[in-house]
């Protein structure tokens, strides 16, 4: 299965497309808020708050509309880098740790094992379904009424509290100690399941299922 | 001290005897020696002995004048149901006047001769002990209903009677005809009840109690509405006509000769047709207040009195003659009723019961010998069985009014009566019926004992019947050789009575008679019947070749006869069609409408639209997940809406 | 009836429940404990129940052996007194109580026949008798409602398993009209509790509250529907026909003779008494209806030829007398329609035992099927042809002084309606005798010649049964002391 | 000083997107990367409402830690279910999962 990955040319492409996206995107609101920032518009901070904006969504774009499932993986890494950097502007560095290394270190690549595993063909795949209209509807109107109430209501205190990194570990130790271990206690057992569920089952009970799928079909 | 003993108070013993041997010879009779008839037979004849205790205390009563004879009271009772501290009572009361004292001494003095001929009779046949035991019950419950002293324990006593009458009537239910006459007879007077059941509560409801004798006293005071009381007077009747075989309910009776022919003599002949005319005898006050009710019993007595002598005329079936004869006299009974001739109707009733049921006993006597019933079967047979010959042509010329014979003076007593307060036409169609009774009567005789014998098997095998058969038999024909002469004065007083019948039964307001013969209108009467009987002498003696080129003359007629006036198929036609029709209609609208359309067509709508709904289901996460999503952009714009 | 009494009234129900839990514990292999323990407590509900009727004082209070004990008093959200065990009876329910442990005493007996999973059968045969019990004595409306479908769903079982012919239509209808009617029923009772505002179910401090008339009228209805169904008032008679031809013997003695005046007895209780108002509103239309159902059940089953569906007809017919006796709205009526859910009760529990004994050896019961049968089965014939007179109203049977109480009532308020009563009485006679006539006598039927008489413990059954029929019949007057005077005093609109 | 209302609309639309793509995708894989999306978005707020409304910024922190911790074990179990659909039906489209219909 795995020889048959054409890797190394997929990972050409991608390289060639990404950058030249990528690039395509960001240069001009580089330069945008680079200008802001010269003129005293924007603080740094709120320059970086752009352009992670910028990367989050074009991300996310990326995530829900490339057909190209891997390109679709990798716009998904680049938009939890971008969360990364939000949670680093809201003085969470831990935080934005722990996203770093769960979610680019091991949620990603797992999700492109899953991916190497079942979409192993190189034919040209239909990847949304015949209901986009309707999401595409959903998540405006979704999207509308969160913007509507984000902008509607009166959000008081403009002041940041920032949460030292000792302080933080050790009232999570301590008030949520129970909470952790019940994690763990589920991250555990989650583990588990999914290696029973994606062994492979014997031989037999494959073909066993097989017929009863087409008789029943 | 014997005759202190039972008095008119302790006239409640009366059924309880005959009750208490149904219960005894019903339960045990296997136990009991000879299925127990003698203790049928020995309680009735206790109940006979009761019953002249009771009327010598009658006697005594009337001649102290402790009360008038026709006001009597109620001896005895005590409250069934109680609702409402009185408003409501169903009590239990006995009543015992002149009309009871004629009923008495006929119910129960018939009852023991049928019993005692029944025990040759019946000797051999199965359910022999369940003969006398339900002959107990129907006794038991026809005294309960002459003694009653309210209308509803009479209702009681009335359906018991029906229910005994339809168990004898269905005795040999083997037979399918003796099972469908058995339901005939039943539903036929029980159509006649619904009747007599709405008029008793309609009384009630005015009167506000079920007592006869209070609700004769309102009507007389003008309680009622005229309109009201003869709705309810008719709806009576129509009970008494249904039990008493009276137009346009008399299709039952010929048919419930498939009982025993002891038990036609005594329920079909004597005693429970008549109690009818003791109905509405018993009301007859009532009824002279509404005089159109009055009125209709008289047309429905004289309709039946003829049209059933006409039958009567071509039956070939000897108790289906006697059958027709027994309705035909009942109609002579009503119409006397009709015109408030109290006197004559139960004096006719009284003679009628000896009469008729010497004539049934006999005919069973005839069957009993030649196992046969139909008159062109017999014949001759005087030489074979000379005292049922005799004894039948005595009965036979009581029946057809010949005089000196008790038929004759209660008949001449009705005919008078017509004449003096009924329409003239109703006199002449009685007296026309009366030729006709001579007429079928003679033709009875004249078949069944006189001329060559047709059937020489039977005739062979016939024979004299056993003295315990033909002792009944000549105790009655003595007794309707002399039952008549009642009716004179000096009789009566010789007997103990304050006169003949005439001052004995009467309605208050008619005032006490005595009987005088009138001379020129007894001839009249005697006339027609002779003349009735030399009709029937000329057409039937020998071989009867005249009645056959009758029969031959218009043949529609004799069919029209013979098919009894096609109202047995007119009514079968309704059943058929009209009731069953209707039934149908019924079923097949419960059956599609409301099964099949209201609770099966709900219940397939639900599981229609389970059907539709079901597709919904389309197994595909996304569909499920955009539902979701819908749902909750629907709730938050809902949210965000409110707020 | 003294304070003590109230046990006994406590036991009609308790026994049963016991009962049926003790049987759970007996294997079920054990047959002939099984039935010594059946037989036991089949009389002891008998028993405990004669008493409970004997002992009612009519000239006392209207209710007797009250007894309460609360076990969900302290919940805030149902009020101070809430849900109670409460218990007593009127002279109604002390009629019904009687009635039932008649029924139970053949019911049980007979069912002695089963040979499949016998144990199985008394234990929902006596959750639901405990739950006709229940019904009739509780005093408290949750618990009532408790009762009244405790006495509903093991029927669906004992039709399903037991039954016979169409068992899984029969069963299944008659399950999803009766609760159909449950959903009205409940309803209305959470509207009364609310309306009411005491924070009670206690159905004696209810009838003291005195609901607003628009109230009244509108859930009447709602309850004269909903306990209707079980009454088979027309046009909701449908499931009866079928349920009981479906039902086992002792199912359908229970069902026809006692569980369909649970719905009378729930019109009594939840309507009259509760709301005598809207009664006297909705009266009228019950009489329409009673004699629409006495009419059209009579005259339906003129053309059945099975033996029990033509039962079933007779029952709906009959049970339109006791619709009719309540819409006259007088005592007399009344206590006619209570005595004819006695007297009907009796009889046709009487029709169905000698139905069953039949049917289960010739596995027939078309009455075209059959001919002469009084002479193969002749004591069977004389149990069937009283069953029949007392069902067509002959007098000096049970079922003619219920009948002449609510003719008479039926004049009374409406003379027409009555002269329709009185036909329909007739034609009930039109068909019983058409039956007799084909069935029983005519010449025999040799196809037949297999059959044996009845079994001892049929007759036995049978005779109970009779001998009640008489009873009530000859010396009524025990029924009507209690019935009447509980009526006159206790139902508002009902008058003399 | 960013004003809250920047992130809060930051999050709002990256939830309205992976809305969009968990209804709009039909390959399992690529709807769990959209669930990441909104499981990000969702934490997001958590932890600005933590950082500026909370006085103690505390709940708003553990919570976003536990959804990136159970999110990991979902991913994981969520795979190994994908894995199963492929080899039962061939395919990881979620489409093809429909025996639960009707």
């Amino acid at each position: 299965m795995i020889d048959r990955l054409p890797l190394p040319a997929q990972f050409d492409r991608l390289i060639i497309v990404g950058g030249v996206a990528v690039g395509l995107v960001m240069t001009p609101i580089l330069f945008v808020l680079l200008a802001l920032l010269i003129g005293d518009q924007i603080t740094a901070a709120e320059l970086v708050f752009w352009l992670a904006f910028t990367v989050i969504v074009a991300g996310a774009s990326g995530t829900v509309l490339l057909n190209n499932i891997v390109h679709a993986a990798l716009s998904l890494i680049a938009t939890l880098l971008g969360v990364a950097a939000v949670y680093l502007l809201l003085a969470t560095e831990f935080i934005a740790l722990v996203q770093i290394l769960v979610y680019g270190g091991g949620v990603v690549i797992l999700l492109i094992f899953g991916l190497m595993m079942t979409n192993a063909q190189d034919d040209p795949v239909v990847t949304d379904g015949s209901q986009k209209p309707f999401a595409a509807i959903v998540g405006v109107l979704l999207a509308g009424v969160f913007l509507a109430a984000v902008i509607d209501a009166e959000w008081g205190s403009e002041t940041m509290t920032v949460v030292p990194f000792r302080d933080f570990g050790a009232r999570l130790f301590r008030d949520f100690i129970v909470p952790v271990i019940i994690v763990g206690v589920l991250l555990d057992i989650a583990l588990s399941g999914a290696i029973v569920n994606a062994r492979a089952s014997r031989i037999e009970d494959v073909d066993a299922d097989e017929t009863t799928s087409e008789a029943s079909s | 001290m014997g005759i202190d003993l039972v008095g008119m108070e302790d006239v409640w013993i009366l059924p309880a005897i005959p009750f208490a041997v149904f219960i005894l010879v019903s339960f045990f009779g296997r136990l009991i020696p000879r299925n127990g008839d003698f203790i049928a037979v020995l309680g009735m004849a206790l109940v006979v002995l009761l019953v002249g205790l009771v009327l010598v205390d009658f006697q005594g009563a009337f001649h102290d004048e402790v009360f008038a004879p026709i006001a009597g009271a109620n001896t005895y009772s005590f409250d069934w149901i109680d609702i409402g501290d009185g408003f409501f009572v169903i009590e239990f009361s006995t009543y015992v006047d002149a009309v009871t004292m004629v009923m008495l001494p006929v119910v129960s003095f018939v009852s023991l001769m049928v019993l005692v001929y029944s025990i040759g009779y019946m000797k051999g046949e199965a359910r022999y002990g369940w003969y006398f035991a339900a002959l107990s019950f129907f006794v038991a419950a026809m005294l309960l209903l002459v003694i009653s002293g309210n209308l509803l324990q009479l209702y009681l006593a009335w359906e018991g009677v029906g229910l005994a009458s339809y168990l004898l009537i269905g005795f040999y239910w083997e037979r399918q005809s003796a099972a469908e006459a058995a339901k005939k007879a039943f539903i036929t007077t029980r159509i006649g009840d619904v009747g007599l059941l709405i008029g008793i509560i309609l009384l009630w409801r005015v009167t506000g109690t079920f007592d006869i004798q209070e609700i004769i006293h309102a009507a007389e005071e003008g309680v009622f509405g005229q309109t009201y009381l003869t709705v309810a007077m008719l709806f009576l009747f129509a009970g008494a006509a249904g039990k008493s075989a009276q137009f346009p309910f008399h299709v039952w009776l010929p048919d419930a000769m498939e009982g025993p022919t002891p038990v036609s003599a005594l329920i079909h002949a004597a005693t429970m047709v008549v109690a009818g005319v003791y109905l509405v005898a018993r009301m007859l006050p009532v009824y002279d207040e509404v005089l159109i009710a009055r009125d209709v019993v008289l047309y429905v007595g004289l309709i039946t009195a003829l049209m059933a002598a006409t039958m009567g005329l071509v039956a070939t079936d000897i108790k289906r003659v006697l059958a027709f004869s027994t309705v035909s006299q009942l109609g002579f009974m009503f119409a006397a009723l009709g015109v408030g001739a109290l006197t004559a109707a139960m004096f006719h009733l009284f003679t009628h019961a000896f009469f008729k049921s010497l004539l049934f006993l006999g005919s069973g006597s005839v069957i009993h010998a030649t196992e046969q019933q139909e008159v062109g079967e017999l014949g001759g047979l005087r030489k074979k069985m000379p005292i049922t010959a005799l004894t039948f042509t005595i009965g036979s010329l009581a029946l057809a009014g010949i005089p000196v014979f008790a038929g004759f003076w209660s008949k001449d007593e009705i005919l008078h009566d017509l004449q003096h307060y009924g329409p003239f036409a109703a006199y002449v169609i009685l007296a026309v019926t009366a030729a006709l009774t001579a007429i079928y009567t003679t033709r009875l005789v004249l078949l069944t004992f006189f001329g060559k014998p047709k059937n020489e098997q039977a005739y062979e095998h016939a024979h004299e019947s056993p003295p315990i058969m033909t002792g009944p038999l000549v105790i009655l024909a003595v007794l309707a050789l002399v039952v008549g002469f009642i009716t004179y004065q000096g009789v009566g007083e010789s007997l103990g009575f304050v006169g003949g019948i005439g001052e004995l039964v009467y309605l208050p307001h008619h005032g006490p008679h005595v009987f005088k013969l009138d001379i020129a209108f007894a001839a009249v009467a005697t006339a027609t019947a002779v003349v009735g009987v030399a009709i029937g002498i000329m057409y039937w003696w020998g071989d009867a070749r005249r009645a056959i080129a009758a029969q031959s003359w218009a043949p529609e007629l004799h069919q029209l006869l013979v098919r009894r006036y096609y109202l047995d198929e007119l009514y079968q036609g309704v059943i058929n069609h009209v009731v069953l029709g209707a039934a149908a209609v019924v079923a097949w609208f419960d059956k599609r409408v409301v099964n099949e359309t209201g609770v099966d067509g709900s219940t397939q709508f639900v599981g229609f639209l389970g059907y539709r709904f079901k597709f919904l289901q389309t197994g595909r996460i996304p569909h499920y997940v955009l539902g979701m999503a819908l749902g909750v952009a629907a709730l938050a714009v809902v949210a965000i809406g409110t707020t | 009836m003294t304070e003590n009494d109230s046990f006994a009234v406590l036991a009609v129900f308790l026994i049963p429940l016991g009962v049926s839990l003790l049987l759970m514990l007996i294997p079920s292999r054990e047959r002939s404990l099984i039935i010594a323990l059946t037989a036991v407590a089949s009389l002891a509900m008998f028993a405990v129940s004669v008493y409970v009727f004997l002992s009612y004082d009519f000239g006392g209070e209207q209710f007797q052996g009250v007894k309460a004990w609360n076990y969900m008093s302290d919940v805030g959200l149902l009020g101070d007194e809430g849900i109670q065990l409460k218990v007593g009876v009127d002279g109604i329910a002390a009629a019904m109580v009687l009635l039932t442990g008649i029924v139970i005493l053949p019911g049980t007996w007979v069912s002695w026949k089963i040979q499949d999973r016998l144990k199985d059968f008394f234990i929902l045969l006596y959750i639901l008798t405990a739950g006709v019990f229940g019904t009739f004595v509780m005093l408290d409306m949750f618990v009532w409602f408790l009762f009244y479908e405790l006495a509903l769903l093991p029927m669906y079982l004992l039709i399903g398993v037991w039954g016979s012919t169409r068992k899984e239509y029969g069963a299944m209808k008659l399950m999803m009209m009766l609760l159909a009617g449950s959903i009205l029923i409940f309803t209305a009772i959470f509207a009364i509790y609310t309306e009411a505002g005491l924070g009670t179910f206690d159905l004696v401090d209810l009838y003291e509250v005195g609901f607003d008339e628009d109230f009244q009228k509108l859930y009447f209805p709602l309850i004269a529907i909903g306990c209707g169904i079980l009454a088979a008032m027309f046009p909701f008679h449908s499931w009866s026909p079928d349920g009981h031809a479906a039902a086992p013997t002792a199912v359908s003695m229970l069902h026809a003779g006692v569980l369909m005046k649970l719905g009378a007895f729930g019109i009594i209780r939840l309507g009259f008494q509760m709301m005598p108002e809207g009664g006297e509103f909705w009266a009228p239309a019950l009489v329409v209806l009673g004699i629409t159902a006495a009419l059209y059940g009579a005259i339906s089953a003129l053309r059945q030829d099975d033996l029990k569906l033509m039962t079933g007809f007779s029952s709906v017919s009959h049970m339109g007398y006791v619709i009719l006796g309540l819409g006259t709205m007088n005592v007399i009526g009344w206590t006619g329609a209570v005595l004819q859910m006695f007297a009907h009760g009796i009889m046709t529990a009487l029709f169905f035992l000698l139905i069953g004994a039949v049917y289960d050896q010739a596995h027939n019961r078309d009455i075209p099927n059959f001919s002469g049968m009084a002479k193969q089965m002749p004591i069977w014939t004389i149990f069937f042809v009283i069953a029949s007179l007392a069902s067509l109203g002959l007098p000096g049977l049970s079922g003619f002084i219920a009948e002449v109480h609510i003719f008479i009532g039926a004049f009374r308020s409406y003379p027409i309606v009555g002269g329709l009563a009185v036909l329909t009485a007739a034609i009930t006679a039109t068909y019983l005798l058409r039956m007799f006539a084909q069935a029983f006598f005519g010449e025999f039927n040799e196809r037949w010649s297999g059959l044996k008489e009845i079994t001892y413990a049929e007759r036995a059954g049978a005779t109970v049964l009779v001998a009640a029929i008489l009873l009530l019949g000859l010396w009524p007057s025990p029924w009507v002391d209690r019935i009447s005077t509980t009526i006159a005093a206790t139902i508002p609109g009902v008058t003399l | 000083m960013i004003p809250i209302e920047n992130f809060l609309i930051l999050s709002s639309l990256l939830f309205a997107m992976g809305l969009y793509g968990v209804l709009a995708r039909r390959s399992a894989i690529l709807i769990l990367m959209s669930i990441e999306l909104m499981l990000a978005a969702v934490s997001i707020n958590f932890i600005a409402f933590a950082t500026y409304l909370d006085g103690e910024a505390f709940s708003g922190l553990v919570f976003a830690l536990f959804v990136i911790t159970v999110a990991a074990a979902e991913v994981g179990l969520a795979l190994g279910i994908v894995l199963r659909l492929f080899r039962e039906r061939r395919t990881a489209y979620v489409d093809a999962a429909d025996s639960l219909k009707w």
